[in-house]
């Protein structure tokens, strides 16, 4: 079913053509695209990984693949997904192509900077990738010492430089970000009327500017290491690796929070639109990301608590680490009471809300369980955790982030996605994350440690089970890549605003213009305010 | 409306993303701050990781500090605390529009740069000739060899963080160089000054770590050797 | 060994701890996951959006509401920790008369010695409830000793030593996972621990015929490096006497005092300049390189029998 | 900000300072004051920092979101250090090697 030619209006895709007009763009929505671009192709590259990893489980002999491959494999698995998909993908491409429009910017503070972090992504892709096709690396992703250091002898160097140039994209991407919500929101734009989406996102650029220069000091540690031998995490000459461990995780694990604010707040968005009604609680769920932001460096220490860390720095660890779930705890409940008495439509948006508040739920509270010191000791580099932190990441930030695609896609592209195919995606993908990862809770409590290219044979049930389950989580991501691509050209043409959302980016035509806003808008409602849009036509969820 | 058309024509330099001018300064003093604070945790990590073994290991870093020349260490320091004074003037002169001022005062802190630069490289010489480049070449005199590793961590660190701040020197030579191009072009007057500015943020950090530096590597536990 | 096991045996005193602490989690976990669950099924389902032109005009925001929901899930979080700490600190201090055992990780293998002298690779051989405590070192990189059955895990740092003890409740015989990533054969770096009646332990004691028990190995030692040419007995050499030494306080040149446990002694093995004994000259070289992870573990337990005999009780349930 | 301009005396008395300051914690370097003479290094180059952030950086009539971006650095550092000594510095004190 073609459309018919509606006369192309001047928007930032079809005002300049080639490939020079993309590459040397200065535009926030454009680089947001390329980002979508190169998150994507990394996001296949991991799950490739993932994939050859699931098909080696499902014997508890290693017949698919040797041990070294295998190190390999679960190493290039962790590298491409955490640096090269999660931590970039919801802020590089939701976040750059939306947070201008939604504070009414024409685009953010330093657009060359915004290309520059792009460019550095690329780079640093390009390194990693160049080392996993000339022989891959096999330490993991944490790259502990003093195997990364001494033992290993795969491309650590080549990896860890990649890793380095990518931690300059984030940083450069939250300043732009922080400056950008402080120096550039619209008249009337108040911090109490920013869009949640926009709150989520400067915590997390907080995040990003704090937290990743120091992982940058500990490669350059780790290379001189490595190179000259001269003994900062070498034992044999008066290291010490655990102090690798606390410089790694000092970053790592407010890294996850990198990972799940924008997630959260994508979800806060889409509960709000699908139900009708503003937000339960607006400033309560706002200050709630500053809290995450905040004590997300206190914590970790809870990654050390079998690394002979000592008991009572174990102790102070273990009780800052119940502080940073209560904030998360109070974002659940709030968009729970959110639905309360609201119009709520079953658009694929929210049915991934729905998904990520229930696995984030799942994945949070087991979060409660890793940070008791007892069952710690028992379940930490086993499959619990590995179960753990894919319920948040894959759970949690690939079903916002989809949520978040779907939603935005009207606006980005000027096309709808067909609605049958993508609730059938999205219930696909719920089954086969449950079936993947929930047999992992199990696995993990009976013992079976991480990392393993063999097993005991007791365990290859539920191995069965949850490379099962990957399988149909494949088929469940593969879909949306098809029909999103499909939409572009047979996709029905969107409006300006079909969900009747709020947010000042529903106030431009879909695909918006080169300059987001003909004119600043002046910003005189609260955030969520429904009663200014009712009466234009809205999409039958 | 009529603010939009009116800010574009009033200055070239004002962007295409700002309205007024004090919104570009503003974002761009900001920017800088914020970079200057990871550039704070950026060295902070080398602190913690010279914190650390200087608690492990006191005895053996007092006495391969003080076989550093603190002499040089404190002209070292006075010269850049003047390189710091010169900048300052010259941020004081873009505020006046003297474009003559900002760039003689550019040019002295460019080449009092080079000087800290000049000593620093003499003051590594000085190491290389005496075997105390960490690396199969390192020998401490007068100490076991286990203790030569433990010799060997401090010097290792002392050439990182030290290598690590000149490198950030290099960067500032950079950074002069192309203010004073751009001043010599009559690009900075008392509206538009920004650069140098922020130039002089960065100018004065990159002192701030020194300040930092010289004591901890050079002075602590001085006393010892005398 | 069914095919499908669900839950870990419980084979050692803290495995019941750990468990109940397991259930308690579980129960918090599985409440809030069906009260979320349910309350957002309920709401989705009861205010489905009917029309598109009706526009709710319900409250959004309620301070009461807030504080409930975020004290009592900090007061639940805080019985969590309060508990989980509590089992945490039972493991990590191992009692008195625990019977002590070595182990030496290097890559891909458990070396395990017994005081006696039996030498074990991949296998551990202890009597039913006998407190057992292990002094764990790694000759490379972080390897992880970790007994699923008896609820305990402890990396193995190399550089120093990292303790683990725990006391068997089940005779049987119970997976040994390295759980730290430690190289190509990281999966394969596995044992077991056979938990034996008393008995039975005896006469697998008496059966290996060992070349000599662990403190003799470390006496030849002492001898072959020539250490009881400056350590002499009676304290007239130019190093301090060893009669006696571990777990006695030691006055260092600096004034500071320290006990001499196993990592004193290793330290002072490897690294002699690190703590001078007071009165005393740094005219000690290093053993870094000359003598290997057994070796100093030999030393010590010869260091240890020197001194008076420590108590080494019969067997009777100890642990908690 | 530029409205604010200080005056060359106000450059030159801040320079005099940083530098009598130098010459001070390098000669007190050489007197034996134990365990003090870290802090007393430590203070001076406090000071020095403070006398260069304030005058010569303008943090003294800067925004107080400026000042924020600052102490928000300071205060980020001083967490890395500290948690990561509360493990350094307890070790072994229950008395069990690896604890």
């Amino acid at each position: 079913m073609i459309t018919a030619a509606v006369p192309e209006r001047e928007n930032y895709l079809n005002y300049k053509y080639g490939i020079k007009s993309w590459l040397l763009t200065k535009d926030h929505k454009r680089i947001g695209l390329l980002y979508l671009f190169t998150v994507t192709l990394f996001f296949c590259l991991g799950g490739a990984f993932a994939t050859m990893i699931r098909i080696e489980l499902l014997t508890p002999q290693g017949n698919f693949v040797s041990s070294e491959t295998y190190n390999k494999l679960f190493t290039m698995h962790g590298v491409a997904m955490i640096f090269f998909f999660l931590i970039p993908a919801i802020p590089a491409t939701l976040g750059n192509f939306f947070l201008p429009m939604m504070i009414g910017a024409r685009d953010l503070a330093f657009p060359r900077i915004n290309l520059l972090s792009w460019y550095l992504l690329v780079i640093g892709g390009l390194f990693s990738l160049f080392a996993m096709l000339a022989g891959g690396v096999d330490t993991g992703w944490t790259f502990y010492t003093p195997y990364s250091t001494t033992y290993s002898n795969s491309w650590v160097i080549a990896t860890a430089l990649g890793i380095f140039i990518s931690g300059f994209s984030s940083i450069l991407t939250g300043l732009n970000f922080i400056v950008t919500v402080h120096r550039m929101r619209a008249p009337g734009m108040t911090w109490m009327r920013m869009p949640l989406f926009v709150w989520s996102h400067y915590a997390t650029a907080l995040i990003q500017v704090l937290g990743t220069p120091v992982i940058a000091v500990t490669i350059i540690l780790l290379f001189c290491e490595r190179v000259f031998h001269i003994g900062i995490f070498d034992p044999t000459l008066g290291g010490d690796p655990v102090l690798f461990q606390h410089m790694f995780w000092f970053y790592s694990h407010p890294a996850v929070y990198i990972m799940v604010l924008p997630a959260m707040g994508i979800v806060s968005e889409l509960v709000s639109v699908f139900s009708r009604k503003p937000i339960f609680g607006y400033q309560f769920v706002a200050y709630a990301s500053m809290a995450i932001a905040v004590l997300g460096f206190l914590v970790w220490g809870h990654h050390l608590f079998v690394a002979t860390e000592s008991v009572y720095s174990a102790l102070v660890f273990s009780f800052l680490s119940y502080f940073v779930a209560i904030p998360s705890a109070i974002k659940v409940f709030n968009w729970t009471a959110t639905l309360y008495k609201g119009s709520i439509s079953f658009a694929t948006p929210m049915l991934y809300a729905f998904g990520f508040i229930g696995l984030f739920t799942i994945g949070g509270l087991t979060g409660l369980f890793v940070a008791a010191l007892g069952f710690d000791v028992h379940v930490t580099d086993t499959y619990f955790v590995v179960a753990h932190f894919h319920y948040i990441m894959v759970g949690g930030t690939i079903m916002a982030y989809l949520g978040g695609l779907h939603y935005w896609w009207p606006k980005i592209t000027g096309r709808m996605y067909p609605e049958g195919w993508a609730k059938l995606s999205a219930l696909i993908i719920f089954l086969g994350f449950n079936l993947t990862f929930f047999p992992q809770f199990i696995l993990g409590y009976l013992g079976m440690p991480r990392r393993y290219h063999v097993y005991p044979d007791e365990f290859q049930v539920l191995h069965v089970l949850s490379t099962a389950g990957a399988s149909v989580l494949a088929v469940g991501y593969l879909m949306p890549m098809v029909y999103f691509i499909w939409s572009l050209r047979y996709g029905k043409v969107a409006s300006a605003n079909p969900w009747g959302a709020t947010g000042l980016e529903w106030q431009t035509p879909s695909p918006p213009p080169v300059h987001n806003f003909d004119v600043t808008p002046i910003v005189t409602h609260e955030a969520y305010d429904y009663s200014t849009v009712i009466g234009q036509e809205v999409e039958v969820g | 409306m009529a603010n939009d058309a009116h800010a574009h024509a009033q200055s070239p330099a004002l962007r295409v993303q700002f309205d007024t001018e004090t919104q570009q300064k503003d974002a761009s003093t900001l920017g800088m701050w914020l970079f200057l604070v990871t550039e704070v945790m950026f060295f902070g990590g080398m602190f913690l990781v010279y914190t650390v073994y200087r608690h492990a290991y006191p005895g053996i870093f007092a006495i391969a500090s003080s076989s550093l020349n603190v002499y040089i260490g404190a002209a070292n320091t006075i010269v850049l605390l003047c390189s710091s004074f010169t900048m300052v003037l010259a941020v004081r002169a873009a505020q006046l529009g003297q474009r003559q001022a900002i760039i003689l005062f550019l040019i002295l802190t460019l080449v009092l740069g080079g000087v800290f630069l000049g000593v620093k490289a003499y003051e590594w010489n000085e190491k290389f000739q005496e075997h105390h480049i960490p690396g199969s070449s390192f020998h401490f005199e007068g100490m076991q060899p286990d203790e030569q590793a433990h010799a060997q961590l401090f010097f290792s660190l002392y050439f990182a963080m030290t290598g690590l701040h000149a490198l950030h020197m290099v960067i500032g030579v950079g950074v002069l160089l192309f203010l004073i191009r751009q001043a010599q072009k009559g690009k900075y007057s008392a509206e538009y000054m920004t650069p140098v500015d922020i130039g002089g943020l960065y100018w004065h950090f990159v002192d701030i770590i020194w300040i930092f530096l010289y004591p901890l590597l050079y002075l602590i536990d001085r006393h010892l050797k005398g | 060994m069914d095919k499908l096991p669900l839950f870990p045996e419980q084979a050692s005193t803290f495995a019941p701890g750990v468990d109940h602490l397991t259930y308690f989690l579980l129960a918090v976990a599985v409440f809030f996951t069906v009260l979320i669950f349910c309350t957002i099924f309920y709401l989705a389902i009861r205010y489905r959006r009917r029309s598109d032109k009706e526009l709710p005009h319900a409250p959004h925001g309620g301070m009461a509401l807030e504080i409930v929901w975020s004290v009592i899930p900090f007061g639940i979080t805080m019985v969590m920790f309060t508990w989980g700490a509590s089992v945490f600190f039972n493991e990590s201090r191992p009692p008195d008369n625990a019977m002590p055992l070595y182990v030496v990780a290097k890559q891909w293998m458990w070396k395990i010695e017994h005081m006696e002298g039996q030498r074990e690779i991949n296998e551990l051989h202890i009597p039913l409830g006998r407190a057992v405590r292990l002094t764990m070192a790694s000759e490379d990189v972080i390897h992880s000793f970790y007994v699923p059955a008896f609820r305990v895990k402890q990396d193995v740092v190399p550089g120093k030593y990292s303790t683990i003890w725990f006391q068997p409740t089940k005779p049987g015989k119970y997976h040994l996972f390295c759980a730290e990533f430690c190289g190509t054969r990281h999966s394969g770096m596995i044992g077991w621990i056979h938990v034996m009646e008393p008995q039975d332990y005896q006469r697998w004691l008496s059966g290996g015929a060992p070349e000599g028990t662990l403190s003799e190995s470390g006496q030849k030692l002492f001898t072959d490096l020539a250490c009881s040419n400056c350590h002499k007995a009676d304290g007239t050499g130019r190093c301090p006497s060893l009669e006696g030494l571990f777990g006695k306080t030691v006055q260092l040149a600096n004034g500071a005092k320290v006990v001499a446990d196993e990592a004193y002694i290793r330290e002072s093995i490897l690294h002699p300049a690190a703590k001078i004994v007071a009165g005393y000259q740094p005219v000690m070289p290093t053993f870094q390189g000359l003598v290997t992870e057994d070796g100093v573990l030999q030393l010590i337990e010869y260091i240890k029998s020197l001194g008076p005999k420590p108590v080494v009780g019969g067997g009777g349930a100890l642990g908690k | 900000m530029s409205e604010h301009i200080d005056s060359v005396r106000t450059y030159a008395l801040v320079f005099a300072a940083l530098i009598t300051l130098t010459v001070v914690t390098t000669a007190v370097a050489f007197v034996d004051l134990g365990p003090f003479s870290v802090v007393v290094a430590l203070a001076i180059a406090v000071c020095k920092a403070l006398l260069v952030a304030l005058f010569f950086m303008h943090v003294r009539y800067s925004t107080g979101l400026t000042r924020l971006v600052v102490l928000g650095g300071l205060l980020w550092l001083l967490i890395l250090l500290v948690l990561t000594m509360s493990d350094i510095l307890t070790r072994s004190w229950v008395g069990v090697p690896g604890r």
